[in-house]
């Protein structure tokens, strides 16, 4: 096969003064799917900017089909044929799957907009290339999965041969993600060439023809999927060897410290969200919520945590009710929470790691000498908290923005753990970050729960809860359709028939998980 | 009280409501075109006092009135484009780039009538046209009706009638589609290609063109010769009308009415004996109460956090 | 991050190197003594220690109304009421300078504190209409600035109003009530320690103790404040609390130490200078009080060319509106500052 | 900026004069009138003269006047009320300089003040006359006076006792003639507001007023603009308003039947000329009004043209009297707002 693509000696340093590639080469042949894989922070997203002229590279050279390029703009790239799908969703919420396909190129007639004209489009593309969605609904108003098709269409739309999937299946259930790779395989046979960005080796060696190895902003080595053991990546990817797999020795709940009862939240359209919801939290145990995005877990975390008000049920926390309790009142019960959006709701990334690390116990009296803040006491304490969770920066006064993603993460952990919390709300705590700093924050998990604190972990990666939840409940539309007391029984394949409401428990099953 | 009525249900209060509306309902859309963009325009009040100083002196030496009208645009696009350089090509803060360009025009304006006219404060040596009033037909024959909505100058008309002219051209073109993703979400259009800062230097001009010709009626039309400061804080208003009136064409331009009517009645109600001071509020105060009423009825996020601070 | 400010001061010079070409191409169009009119425009502040006494003079309400902008923009609070706020500050403070017998020093004291009381009020309003109904504190700041002008006129007009004036002025303040001077032939008052005061007290608020914690917190990332605990609608309500009260002791002082009766006829737009000044001195106390003298120095620099020379003092409106923007640039030179970073993460062995 | 530069520090004979004005010329009426002023002594004495705005920013006055005063020049003129007080605090310090005060006094008791000269202006008595014509006017059956309502418009830049006492004259004027007469009257809120000014003015053609009296500087120009639109009569302010509109607009030049004019121009040739004859009284104030021919009722050709013979004979003998000091007008100088309020509310329609 012919090499369609080559970055040669690809340097690129953030106006913050980060060195995010260093003389990366990179190339791929056509009709392949190429995985890309690296840490957080590795590099690269970046590259993949370069690529679709989003970000212009200090030094290097772009190749396509021998011929070099100049890539000054994604209007560039898209005319050469590369489509890119980013690993946040560039989509505009208020505007229709039709408009949004077609934004940027779009029909007309007699210089007005043509909007059936663009759903037409719409339609035939997407039976075109099978990937199914509404043209004239509200992208706002359409799940997760849906809107990665959009996006993926977008790209298609515009004639992409080379389509560039920058972490995917980050937001998908393992039946979309199937569906996804369905999919891929069936534009790979059509001639498309696919770039796919994973920190899920399992996925990479599914699908993958050949991967590229990202570390520190270099290529550290390209290889055959079948040349490399997925172990054999992830130690290139940090380094070092480490091991994947969590120790840990069987759960022994005691009281309950999270009880919910009775739970409903109705959105502010109007629409039901959470229906009568019911179950417990032990000390001592992780109680996983599994479920498809959208299913009722993002608000029952911000009801627990007082993020969301107007409910109707009972909450309490170690016996008291949180009904009238603010945020912060929550807090003092002693609850820790690993909010999900570690960009919007767990750092200020324009604060420093200092600043970021002290918010939920600024005005401890510890911390405080009179009216002032006691720096030397925050110092101190700063220093040791960074130590302890292995945060990598040069200084704690460094802004977080200034991090990489994994070590943003720790930042957010290490705030929500120092504390010893009774009751930790940990909410996709490992989403998008590296395999090591993932680990490391597993076995913080599993420490915390070791010493008595009882943990709610809610999270859309389905390794991740089967392997840390010692029991788990399943979430559909708002409502718990399954309790599993005990993991060593559950199966991925029965668990994702749960998760899309092709099975349900009896009442007096699902009843069990409220212990009190 | 009777006297209060006897002003506001008359043919000559309803004209009077359209006609101080015009220069509001111009800077109101030039508001909401650069807002929509995503583009915080606060140097409206500059761009149009320097429009209606420049619409002036066009058509004082050209002794054509479209000529000062072109003139007038011009001032205000040149203006629009100074904001939009310096914040989308070098990045200056929007809102201090707009309050540095209303600090150029105040004084600017004055600088360049200076050396112009050999003044500081009025034109009046320039011989400035006026545009011309249009009487509709068959409207103008209905009694009241005619009175209200016939025979206003003809700038007025084109006030009302760019409201639909936006929003056809932000609902319907594919330009205002472009406008309307970038600011919504400008990485989603830079995504596929749309040039961001193309979009809104594009929108920032259209939002000169529109101020140019508030500035145009103010100098050429309401009155008839360009005064320091005369656009006298309407930009102001016209960015809490277009706050008020949430973003949309439509939403602008009632508040803007609404605005239109408070100062109609606060003109009117001084020759009545409430003191001056008070009477001059009403504008302003009705604004706030817009604001109220219309903004946002959702409640912020954490009010929860008011009923009790901790255990 | 040496560099990084290494770069900033830079920055900052050519802007102003720019702008003040730019003074002289527009000078060497409209004078006929282009070269003194430069010459006043630069030098003419440090002329005298009067002149250089009148920069002093006018930074001190830039001072304040720079801190009052600026801790409501770290609150990300985009609250221009300022204006307002410092306009009210002067007229409370001149009901108490004239209607209260008081000894000295105590007496600008409560005239200054029931000017701040007032100025926090005003600011306050908007933060009230803010959390109660969202109503964007950016247009009803605009607005209240109107309605506390004709507010003070009014209370001026029919309260304070010295009858045997021949402008609407109020009544003379009582001696006690005033400022003093500091320096003689100048009129540096008393002001200035406040002013100083201001600045280190807002500067010990802001990165010192919990409440400024929480406010830069709420500033940066609202969302990110509400979920760790902060609750952001206290720090909404304060930090515009706070500006208003800035500003009102800006007015007092303002008026105590310049004036000997109020004598306001419009906004004295200080306020619009705050967000200048604010903007310049990136919302950081420390630097608050060099951007406020830079601006005076401009300012001053401008009246005494048009007082000497042919050029019209307006000209410096212009020149002032592009330096300020071009400081204000993060943009300009950005590519020179490229360079400058890809050449340090060279040096520090980045890049191989 | 400047107008001349003086000629090199002492010297020559030749007589050094300057004008600081307080806030910017091209008012159209006040500063202009000042600055016309010292063109006259410039001509007529062969003086050296120069003129400096000073702006708006009121802290900037005293700094400006101090300069001035630390140089060469024989007289130096300030005008209005707020720089009174900026010159008493300024003139002791320099007992060698010798100043003038227009349109405000400074305080004489004390002997502090030998080295100035104020000139006071009676406006009141020039809106008299106004007051009187436009009560003649509205009741009279003119082509454009509405007379079933007897109802005459002011419209006011800001609400300060130098406008105030135009309108208390203009008050008195209108009672002279028609006992029961309604004044609308209106305050811009500034002096450069045209449209509003003009909005108002409207109003009040509305409110059946149809002759409307305007003191508000370039504010004003809006209510000439508005009589033009609802062809309705004006009376003009400070400089002669008609004259100003005879060439560039005679439309709206045909409504406006007369202005009330402040000669500041004559009043500081008068006090050079006095000066250059040593009569100038040094350390006193004058109060200038129509019998010095510093306030002046424009008697143009639009005043002879549309104003009935029978009227401007009954103007005239008013005149007379007031400069024989038959009749004496009210002013509003040192009157507090609650009496002043009384009178405005007496006639308020
Ligand atoms: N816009 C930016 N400005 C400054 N630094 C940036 C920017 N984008 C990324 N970086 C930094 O560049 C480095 C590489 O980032 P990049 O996003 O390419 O990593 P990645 O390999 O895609 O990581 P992840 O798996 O977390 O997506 C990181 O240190 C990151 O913090
Ligand atoms: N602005 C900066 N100035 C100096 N060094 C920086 C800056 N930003 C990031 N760095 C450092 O540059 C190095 C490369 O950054 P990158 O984000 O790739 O980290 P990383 O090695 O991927 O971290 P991890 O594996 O923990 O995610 C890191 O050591 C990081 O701390
Ligand atoms: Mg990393
Ligand atoms: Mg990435």
């Amino acid at each position: 096969m012919e090499e369609i693509i080559r970055m040669e000696g690809i340097t690129k340093v953030y106006p913050n003064g980060v060195v995010a590639n260093n003389q990366v080469d990179f190339s791929i042949t056509e009709g392949e799917i190429h995985a890309l894989v690296g840490e957080n922070g590795a590099g690269k997203s970046t590259l993949m900017k370069v690529l679709f002229g989003q970000e212009q590279s200090e030094e290097g050279k772009i190749f396509i089909r021998g011929r070099e390029v100049k890539l000054t703009s994604s209007q560039n790239a898209i005319e050469h044929g590369i489509g890119m799908v980013h690993q946040h969703f560039m989509l505009v919420p208020s505007l229709t799957v039709a408009e949004n396909l077609v934004l940027g190129k779009e029909p007309t007639k007699g210089g007005f907009l043509d909007f059936d004209k663009a759903v037409e489009i719409t339609k035939e593309l997407s039976e075109q290339y099978n990937l199914i969605v509404e043209p004239e609904a509200k992208v706002e108003d359409i799940p997760v999965g849906k809107k990665q098709k959009v996006e993926i269409l977008k790209a298609l739309c515009r004639g992409a041969k080379i389509l560039i999937l920058d972490e995917p299946t980050a937001v998908l259930t393992p039946q979309e993600t199937s569906e996804l790779f369905r999919e891929l395989i069936e534009l790979k046979n059509k001639g498309h060439t696919i770039i796919f960005i994973s920190h899920k080796l399992n996925e990479v060696k599914e699908i993958c023809d050949r991967v590229t190895i990202m570390r520190r902003g270099k290529n550290v080595g390209v290889f055959h999927i079948d040349e490399i053991s997925t172990e054999e990546i992830s130690n290139l990817m940090m380094g070092k060897e480490m091991s994947l797999d969590i120790q840990k020795k069987k759960a022994e709940p005691k009281e309950p410290v999270l009880s919910v009862d009775g739970l409903s939240y109705f959105n502010v359209v109007g629409r039901q969200v959470l229906k009568d919801v019911s179950f417990c939290v032990r000390a001592g145990e992780i109680l996983g919520v599994a479920g498809v995005e959208g299913n009722g877990q993002k608000e029952l975390v911000e009801i627990i945590t007082g993020l969301q008000v107007d409910y109707r049920g009972t909450i309490n926390i170690l016996d008291r009710n949180i009904d009238k309790l603010s945020i912060k009142g929550i807090r003092g019960l002693g609850v820790g929470h690993i909010p999900e959006d570690r960009m919007t709701y767990g750092v200020a990334e324009l604060a420093s790691v200092e600043e970021n690390l002290i918010s939920n116990r600024y005005d401890d009296s510890n911390f405080q000498n009179k009216l002032l803040m006691d720096t030397d006491t925050i110092d101190s304490w700063t220093a040791k908290t960074i130590d302890e969770y292995i945060i990598k920066t040069d200084s704690s006064k460094r802004l977080v923005k200034m991090l990489s993603g994994g070590n943003i993460q720790k930042v957010v952990v290490a705030r929500e753990l120092s504390t010893d919390p009774k009751l930790l709300i940990a909410h996709q705590p490992t989403r998008g970050i590296d395999v090591g700093a993932a680990n490391f924050i597993h076995r913080k998990l599993v420490d915390m729960r070791d010493t008595g604190a009882a943990i709610l972990l809610v999270s859309a990666d389905l390794n991740e809860i089967m392997d840390l939840s010692d029991s788990l409940i399943v979430m559909y539309e708002g409502e718990i359709v399954a309790y599993f007391e005990d993991m060593s029984k559950v199966t991925e394949e029965e668990l994702g028939l749960y998760m899309l409401g092709l099975k349900r428990q009896s009442e007096d099953e699902i009843g069990r998980c409220f212990h009190a | 009280m009777g006297n209060l009525a006897s002003i506001i249900f008359t043919a000559e209060f309803g004209y009077a409501i359209l006609r101080v509306t015009t220069p509001i309902l111009f800077a109101a859309m030039a508001a909401l075109i650069s807002d929509r963009a995503g583009v915080i325009n606060i140097g409206l009040e500059g761009i149009m006092l320097m429009g209606a100083l420049t619409g002036v002196i066009g058509s004082a030496f050209s002794g054509s009135l479209w000529i000062g009208l072109i003139s007038a645009i011009l001032g205000g696009v040149l203006m629009a484009m100074l904001l939009a350089y310096f914040s989308l090509y070098l990045k200056t803060d929007i809102i201090l780039g707009g309050v540095a360009l209303n600090l150029m025009s105040s004084g600017g304006t004055i600088f360049i009538l200076y050396l112009v006219a050999h003044d500081k404060g009025i034109s009046s040596s320039l011989k400035s046209g006026v545009f011309p009033q249009v009487d509709i037909p068959l409207i103008k024959d209905i009694p009241v009706v005619g009175e209200i909505f016939s025979g206003h100058n003809i700038l007025t008309y084109i006030a009302f009638l760019s409201v639909l002219v936006i929003y056809i051209f932000l609902y319907k073109t594919p330009l205002g589609l472009r406008i309307r993703a970038v600011g919504e979400n400008k990485d989603a259009a830079a995504s596929v290609g749309i040039n961001v800062r193309r979009i809104q230097f594009l929108a920032l001009v259209l939002s000169g063109v529109l101020a140019g010709f508030g500035g145009a009626y103010m100098s050429m039309g309401y009155v008839s010769w360009f005064s320091r400061n005369m656009t006298a804080g309407r930009g102001f208003i016209a960015l809490a009308a277009e706050a008020m009136g949430r973003g949309t064409p439509l939403g602008t331009m009632l508040t803007s009415l609404l605005f239109g009517f408070a100062d109609a009645l606060s003109n009117s109600l001084q020759s009545l004996r409430v003191p001056a001071e008070f009477v001059q509020m009403i504008p302003y105060i009705a604004t706030i109460l817009g604001l109220v009423v219309y903004s946002n009825q959702q409640k912020p996020k954490k009010v929860k956090g008011e009923m009790e601070e901790s255990v | 991050m040496h560099s990084e400010s290494k770069f900033e001061v830079i920055r900052t010079l050519v802007a102003i190197l720019i702008a003040l070409l730019l003074a002289f191409i527009i000078i060497l169009f409209v004078s006929q003594e282009p070269i003194t009119a430069f010459l006043k425009l630069i030098t003419g502040p440090f002329s005298s220690l009067r002149h250089f006494g009148n920069i002093i003079e006018t930074a001190i309400p830039l001072i304040f109304t720079g801190l009052s902008i600026s801790v409501m923009f770290q609150a990300n609070q985009f609250n221009l009421a300022a204006e307002g706020a410092f306009f009210i500050g002067g007229v409370v403070a001149t009901i108490a300078a004239i209607h209260f017998n008081l000894p000295p020093v105590i007496h600008p004291l409560v005239a200054i504190v029931l000017g701040a009381v007032a100025g926090g009020i005003v600011c306050l309003i908007s933060a009230l209409l803010k959390v109660k109904w969202n109503a964007s504190e950016l247009v009803s700041s605009l607005m209240l600035n109107y309605i506390f002008f004709l507010l003070g006129i009014y209370i001026i007009n029919y309260f304070l109003r010295d009858p045997n004036a021949g402008a609407m002025v109020s009544y003379q303040f009582k001696d006690n009530a005033m400022l003093s001077r500091l320096i003689p032939r100048t009129r540096i008052h008393t002001g200035l320690f406040i002013a100083a005061l201001c600045i280190v007290l807002m500067y010990l608020f802001l990165y010192r103790t919990k409440w400024g914690y929480a406010l830069r917190m709420t500033g940066l990332n609202q969302s990110f404040a509400e979920y760790s605990g902060i609750n952001t609608v206290k720090v909404i309500i304060y930090s515009q609390l706070l500006g208003g009260i800035t500003a009102g002791i800006g007015g007092a002082t303002e008026i105590l130490g310049m004036y000997n009766r109020f004598q306001w006829q419009a906004l004295p737009q200080y306020g619009f200078d705050g967000v200048i000044v604010a903007i310049i001195a990136r919302n950081n106390p420390v630097f608050i009080p060099i951007a406020a003298f830079f601006l005076a120095y401009l300012r001053i620099g401008a009246d005494i060319m048009s007082r000497y020379t042919d050029v019209q003092n307006e000209m410096v409106a212009v020149i002032q509106a592009v330096m300020i923007m071009l400081i204000a640039a993060q943009g300009f030179l950005a590519k020179y500052r490229h360079k400058m970073i890809v050449k340090g993460a060279k040096q520090h062995g980045k890049l191989s | 900026g400047e107008k001349d530069k003086p000629s090199g520090k002492g010297g020559d004979d030749t007589l050094k004069v300057v004008l600081l004005v307080n806030g910017n010329l091209g008012d159209k009426s006040f500063f202009d009138s000042a600055n016309e002023g010292m063109e006259m002594i410039k001509k007529e004495f062969g003086a050296t003269t120069k003129v400096i705005e000073m702006g708006d920013d009121d802290t900037k006055w005293q700094p400006t006047l101090i300069d001035i005063s630390e140089e060469d020049w024989d007289v130096i003129i300030v005008g209005t009320w707020q720089m009174k007080e900026v010159l008493e605090a300024v003139a002791p310090d320099y007992p060698g300089n010798k100043y003038i005060l227009f349109d405000s006094s400074v305080d004489y008791e004390g002997d502090k003040y030998s080295n100035i000269y104020s000139i006071l202006y009676k406006q009141n008595e020039g809106s008299f006359l106004a007051g009187a014509l436009a009560a003649r006017i509205t009741t009279s059956d003119l082509p454009k006076a509405d007379n079933s309502k007897k109802i005459i418009g002011f419209l006011g830049g800001m609400d300060v006792p130098v406008i105030n006492d135009f309108l208390v004259g203009y008050i008195e004027g209108a009672q002279y003639i028609e006992p029961d007469i309604k004044v609308a009257t209106s305050y811009v809120g500034d002096f450069f507001n045209a449209a509003k000014g003009k909005e108002m003015v409207l109003a009040q053609y509305n409110l059946g007023s149809d002759i409307v009296f305007n003191v508000a500087g370039q504010a004003g120009l809006g209510a000439l603009d508005a009589a033009k639109e609802k062809d309705r009569y004006a009376i003009g302010v400070d400089s002669d308003q008609a004259m100003l509109f005879k060439d560039s607009d005679p439309d709206k030049a045909n409504l406006i039947l007369t202005s009330v004019l402040k000669r500041v121009d004559m009043s500081l040739y008068r006090a050079i000329d006095l000066e250059l004859k040593g009569e100038l009284k040094w350390g006193e104030a004058e109060e200038l009004g129509l019998k010095e021919e510093s306030i002046g009722f424009a008697k143009n050709e639009f005043y002879e043209k549309l104003v009935p013979e029978d009227i401007r004979k009954e103007i005239d003998d008013l005149e007379k009297d007031i400069i024989d000091g038959k009749i004496e007008v009210t002013s509003a100088m040192g009157m507090d707002t609650d009496e002043l309020n009384k009178i405005r509310n007496s006639v308020k329609p």
